[in-house]
C-alpha cells in the first residue's frame, strides 16, 4: 500500500484535477465556474509535468553551493515548461474573465444554456 | 444525460491515459537532454540556477512566446473591456485607515522583494515571472488599499514595450555577434557572482519589468469601473 | 513523507470537489486557490522551487484575485 | 546568409514597437503590420529557392541539435510562410480601410502577432516550442474576434476560447507523455526514437496531440465554435481565420502524423473522419441564409477535402491536398474581403439583402465570382488543378474505398456549386429595383482583392508555378527519415 503510493499519489492527484477540471468544463453551465474548471485542469496539467520530471531522492537543479553533486539533480526541462505553461494559463484565463465581464454586460446572465444567440 | 456521456468519455481517458503512464514510471531519470543541461548548464551559461538557463538560454525562445501570450492576452484584455462611452466613476468607499497605512508601507517592501527575486534569477529561485508577479501583486494592495490611486498607463505601456524590444534586440545582437539568435554573447564571469551568466540576468530584469508591468495593467483594465 | 503528501493530494481534491460545488461563486474561488496552494506545495517537494515559487504568486494569489474582481463586475451565486 | 529566425523575430519586435509608436505617430501605426509581413514576404521568397535544395536549420542559442530549439526552414515550413505573409500582407493592406472604429492600434498588433504565431508553429522544429505559437495564434484570435464587442462577437470569443483551452490542455498532456517516454521534445529526436517504442503507449499521445491541434484545424467532432468565430469577427479578421488559422492548424495535424509517429495505420481514419468533415461542412453551409456563417461552413468543408487528400499519404495525394489548401487560403481570403465590403455596403449579412449588388459594386462582386468559381472548382481558376490532383490521387491508389470516398468528395463539390451559385444568382440577376448609385469599394481595399484574382487566374492557367514547390514540400511530409537525418546530422 504504500509502496504503491509512493509510485503513484502524485500521478493521482495530478490526474484527479485533470479529471475533475473536465467534469466541470463538460457539466457546468456558469461560465465563471467553467472557467475554474479550466484553471484546476492547467494546475493538473502542470503537477503531472513535474512529476514526470522527478527522480527519486533528487534535489533541486541549482547549484546555490559548493559541494552539491550534480548525480540526483531532478530533470530541469519539464519545470521550464511548467513555468511557461503557468503564465500561458493565466494570460488565457484573464481574457476569459474579461469575456465573461462582456458577456454579463449584454445578456445580463452568466448561464451559457440561456445564452443561445447563435444557432447551428 | 449529459452527465453520463461526461463521465463515460473521462472514464476513456483515464484508462487511456493510465495505460500510456506504465511507461513512465515516477522517480526514474528518463531524460539525456535534462542531464547534459545538468552537467555542463554552468559551463555554459555561467548561471547557477538551471532552471534559469533552461528558460532563458537553452529554451529562451520558448519564453519569448510566453512573453508574447502574456503580451497578447494584456491587448487583448484592453480590446474586450475598453468602452466608447465614459461613464462616470462610481463613488469609491475610502478603505481604513489601518489598510491604507499598512498597504503604503508594504508596497516598496513588496516591490523590492519582487526586484530582489527577478535580479537574482540566475543564482537562486525566481526569476522574472516570479518577481514580476510579486510586484504586480504589490499593484493589486494598492488597489485594495489606496483605491483612488491607479498606475499610470502610459509608464506601464512603455514598460511592456520596451521589455519586449531589449529580448528581441539581445537576441538580435547575440544574431550579429554569434551566427545565432539569444547566443550568450557577453562574457560569463564567475559563477554564483551577481555579474555573471551573460545575458540571462538582463533578459531577465526585462521579463520581470514587462511581466509585472503586464499583470499590473491587466488588473487596473478589470478593475476600472467601466 | 508519503503519508504527508498523500494527505495532501487528497486534501487537494477535495478542494477542487468543492470548486465544483459550491454554488457561491467566491467560495468556489478561494477552494480552487487552495488546490493551486496545495500545488505549490507539492512542487516544493518535488523539487521545483522555482515553479513552487511561480505557482504561489501567480496560480494562487492573482489569479484567485483576477476572479475576485470579475466576480464583482458580475454575479455572485450560480443560477 | 538569410536567418529563418528574422521571419518571427523582426515582426514580434515592430509588434512590441507599436505601443511606442502609438504614443509619438498615433496615425502611423496602421502601417506598421503591412511593412512588416512585407519583409516576411521578401524573407521568405529568399528562402524558397535555396531550401528547395537543402533545408535551413538554424538553432536558437547556438547548442547543438536535440539540446535546443531548431528552427527548420524546409520546403513545407518555406511553402507555409510565404502564404502567410503574402495573404497577410495583402489582408492587412485591406484593413488600412476597414479597421476603422474601436481601439485601431490594438487591432493591428494582435493581426501582427497572430501571423508571427503562425510563422512560428510552422517554422519550429521542436514540440513544446511549437506548443506556445500555437498558444499565440489562438489566444490573438480569440481577442479578434471579440473585437468589436457585440453580442454575437463576445459569445462566439467565449466559445472558441473555451473549446480552444480545452485543446491546448490537451494538447500539453500529450506533450508531456511524449517527453516522459522519450526524454526530448525535438520532433526529429522524438521520431527517431518513436520506432522502438510500443504502439499501444504512443497511441494515447497521439489522439491527446491530434485532438488537441485538431479543434483549431476544425476536424468534425471539434468544430462547433468555428461558424460562430468566423462569422462574427471583423471580415478582415475573418479572411485571416479562415484562410491562414485553420490551415496552419492543419499543418500541425499533418506534421504530428507524419513526421513524428510516421502513423500509416491511422490514415484510413483519417481520411474518413476527412470526408464526415466534408460532408457536414458542406450541408450545413447548404443550409445558410447568412453569406458568413455560409463562408464559414464552406471552409470546414473545404477542410475536410484537404485532411481526406492528405490522408492518401501517395505523393500524389498529399501534393495535392498541399495544392487545395492553397487554393483555399487564396479563394477563401479573397471570399471574405469580398463579402466583407458587400455586407458593409447592403447593412445585412442575410443573402437576400445582396441584391443587386452585381450592378452596384461590379468589382467587388467580380472578384467574390472568381472566388466562387474557383472554390468549386471551375476551370481557369486555382480550385481546378488542385481538385484535379486530389481526385486523380484517388483514383491512383486503386484501393476501392477510396473510390466510394471519392464519389462523396464529389457529392461534396456539387452541393457547393449549388450554394455558390445561389448567391451569384442573387448578386446579378435578381433585383431588379431601380438601383442608382455605384458604390465601389475603396481602392485600397480592391488592391489585395485584384491581387488575389490575378493569383488564383494565373496559377490556375499555369500550376506549374507551384507544383515544384509543392512537391517537394509533400516529399518533406513523406520521407520522414530524410527529415530526421536533416536535423540530427
Amino acid at each position: 500500500m504504500m509502496s504503491f503510493l509512493a509510485d503513484y499519489i502524485y500521478y493521482i492527484g495530478a490526474f484527479g484535477l485533470i479529471l475533475i477540471g473536465f467534469y466541470i468544463i463538460l457539466i457546468k453551465h456558469n461560465l465563471i465556474k467553467v472557467i475554474i474548471g479550466l484553471g484546476i485542469l492547467d494546475t493538473g496539467v502542470n503537477l503531472f509535468l513535474i512529476s514526470v520530471g522527478y527522480i527519486t531522492k533528487g534535489t533541486a537543479p541549482i547549484f546555490s553551493g559548493p559541494g552539491i553533486d550534480s548525480e540526483h539533480m531532478v530533470d530541469p526541462v519539464p519545470q521550464a515548461l511548467v513555468l511557461t505553461a503557468i503564465v500561458i494559463g493565466v494570460a488565457v484565463l484573464a481574457l476569459a474573465l474579461s469575456l465573461a465581464i462582456r458577456l454579463y454586460q449584454h445578456y445580463d446572465t452568466l448561464n451559457l444554456r440561456k445564452i443561445r444567440e447563435q444557432k447551428w | 444525460m449529459r452527465k453520463a456521456v461526461a463521465i463515460v468519455l473521462l472514464i476513456i481517458v483515464t484508462v487511456g491515459i493510465s495505460l500510456s503512464l506504465a511507461k513512465i514510471p515516477f522517480g526514474a531519470p528518463k531524460t539525456k537532454v535534462g542531464k547534459r543541461y545538468i552537467e555542463e548548464g554552468i559551463e555554459d551559461t555561467g548561471a547557477t540556477n538551471i532552471v534559469t538557463s533552461v528558460v532563458v538560454n537553452y529554451r529562451g525562445f520558448d519564453t519569448l512566446g510566453e512573453v508574447t501570450v502574456l503580451f497578447i492576452a494584456a491587448i487583448g484584455l484592453g480590446v474586450v473591456l475598453t468602452t466608447s462611452k465614459r461613464e462616470e466613476m462610481r463613488k469609491i468607499q475610502p478603505a481604513s485607515l489601518i489598510l491604507y497605512t499598512g498597504c503604503r508601507l508594504l508596497f516598496p517592501l513588496i516591490l523590492v522583494f519582487g526586484t530582489y527575486v527577478f535580479v537574482h534569477g540566475h543564482l537562486t529561485p525566481g526569476g522574472g515571472f516570479q518577481g514580476g508577479a510579486i510586484i504586480a501583486s504589490g499593484f493589486l494592495l494598492i488597489y485594495l488599499g489606496c483605491r483612488e490611486r491607479r498606475i499610470n498607463r502610459v509608464v506601464s505601456n512603455l514598460a511592456e514595450s520596451l521589455g519586449g524590444l531589449i529580448f528581441v534586440v539581445i537576441g538580435l545582437l547575440g544574431l550579429v555577434f554569434g551566427g545565432y539568435f539569444l547566443f550568450n554573447f557577453l562574457p560569463k564571469g564567475t559563477a554564483n557572482a551577481l555579474f555573471s551568466a551573460g545575458i540571462i540576468p538582463i533578459v531577465y530584469i526585462a521579463i520581470g519589468f514587462k511581466v509585472g508591468s503586464e499583470l499590473a495593467g491587466i488588473i487596473d483594465n478589470l478593475i476600472e469601473e467601466s | 513523507m508519503t503519508f504527508i503528501v498523500s494527505f495532501l493530494v487528497v486534501f487537494m481534491l477535495v478542494g477542487a470537489v468543492a470548486a465544483s460545488a459550491f454554488r457561491d461563486l467566491i467560495s468556489a474561488v478561494i477552494a480552487a486557490a487552495l488546490v493551486s496552494l496545495i500545488a505549490s506545495i507539492l512542487f516544493y517537494f518535488l523539487q521545483a522551487p522555482d515553479v513552487a515559487m511561480a505557482e504561489a504568486a501567480i496560480g494562487a494569489a492573482l489569479t484567485a484575485a483576477i476572479f475576485i474582481i470579475a466576480i464583482r463586475r458580475t454575479r455572485r451565486y450560480e443560477e | 546568409m538569410v536567418n529563418p529566425v528574422l521571419l518571427i523575430a523582426v515582426p514580434l519586435g515592430l509588434a512590441f514597437a507599436i505601443p511606442l509608436f502609438a504614443l509619438f505617430w498615433k496615425n502611423a501605426v496602421k502601417y506598421i503590420p503591412p511593412v512588416a509581413l512585407g519583409f516576411n514576404l521578401v524573407v521568405s521568397l529568399m528562402l524558397l529557392s535555396k531550401v528547395l535544395e537543402n533545408p535551413v536549420i538554424v538553432s536558437i542559442g547556438g547548442w547543438k541539435s536535440p539540446f535546443c530549439i531548431n528552427l527548420v526552414a524546409g520546403p513545407v515550413g518555406v511553402l507555409f510562410s510565404v502564404i502567410i505573409s503574402l495573404v497577410g500582407l495583402l489582408v492587412s493592406v485591406y484593413a488600412l480601410n476597414y479597421i476603422k472604429e474601436g481601439p485601431t492600434e490594438k487591432y493591428h498588433m494582435l493581426y501582427l502577432l497572430l501571423l508571427t504565431g503562425a510563422t512560428g508553429v510552422v517554422l519550429t522544429g521542436d514540440i513544446f516550442n511549437l506548443f506556445v505559437f500555437f498558444e499565440i495564434l489562438c489566444i490573438s484570435s480569440y481577442a479578434l474576434v471579440a473585437y468589436l464587442r457585440d453580442k454575437a462577437g463576445i459569445e462566439s470569443a467565449v466559445k472558441y476560447l473555451i473549446q480552444g483551452a480545452v485543446g491546448s490542455s490537451l494538447l500539453l498532456i500529450g506533450i508531456g507523455l511524449l517527453y516522459g517516454q522519450f526524454g526530448t521534445l525535438n520532433m526529429a529526436d522524438i521520431a527517431e526514437k518513436i520506432a522502438s517504442s510500443s504502439p499501444i503507449s504512443l497511441f494515447v499521445p497521439m489522439v491527446l496531440l491530434i485532438t488537441g491541434l485538431g479543434v483549431e484545424a476544425a476536424i468534425f467532432p471539434l468544430n462547433a465554435w468555428l461558424p460562430d468565430a468566423h462569422s462574427s469577427a471583423p471580415s478582415s479578421v475573418s479572411a485571416i481565420l479562415s484562410g491562414i488559422a485553420i490551415e496552419v492548424g492543419l499543418y500541425a495535424v499533418a506534421r504530428v502524423i507524419f513526421t513524428i509517429f510516421g502513423a500509416q495505420s491511422f490514415l484510413l481514419f483519417l481520411a474518413l473522419l476527412g470526408i464526415l468533415t466534408l460532408l457536414v461542412g458542406e450541408m450545413c453551409a447548404f443550409n445558410q441564409n447568412n453569406i458568413k456563417r455560409m463562408l464559414a461552413y464552406s471552409s470546414i468543408g473545404q477542410i475536410g477535402l484537404i485532411l481526406f487528400a492528405l490522408a492518401i499519404a501517395t505523393s500524389y495525394g498529399v501534393t495535392g491536398g498541399l495544392f487545395q489548401l492553397v487554393s483555399h487560403t487564396f479563394s477563401k481570403a479573397l471570399l471574405f474581403l469580398a463579402a466583407g465590403y458587400m455586407i458593409y455596403r447592403a447593412g445585412s449579412m442575410e443573402i437576400s439583402a445582396l441584391e443587386g449588388m452585381g450592378k452596384k459594386m461590379p468589382l467587388t462582386c467580380l472578384a467574390f465570382t472568381i472566388g466562387a468559381f474557383s472554390l468549386v472548382g471551375l476551370p481557369p481558376f486555382i480550385g481546378f488543378p488542385s481538385k484535379f490532383l486530389v481526385v486523380r490521387a484517388a483514383l491512383a491508389t486503386k484501393e476501392t474505398y477510396f473510390f466510394v470516398l471519392l464519389s462523396l468528395v464529389l457529392l461534396g463539390t456539387v452541393i457547393e456549386g449549388a450554394y455558390f451559385f445561389r448567391v451569384i444568382q442573387v448578386l446579378y440577376f435578381k433585383g431588379e429595383k431601380p438601383n442608382p448609385g455605384r458604390k465601389e469599394a475603396p481602392v485600397a481595399a480592391l488592391i489585395p482583392m485584384f491581387t488575389l484574382a490575378v493569383l488564383i487566374v494565373v496559377v490556375g492557367i499555369y500550376p506549374k508555378l507551384v507544383t515544384d514547390v509543392l512537391n517537394s514540400a509533400a516529399s518533406e511530409f513523406l520521407n520522414r527519415l530524410d527529415y530526421i537525418r536533416s536535423i540530427l546530422g
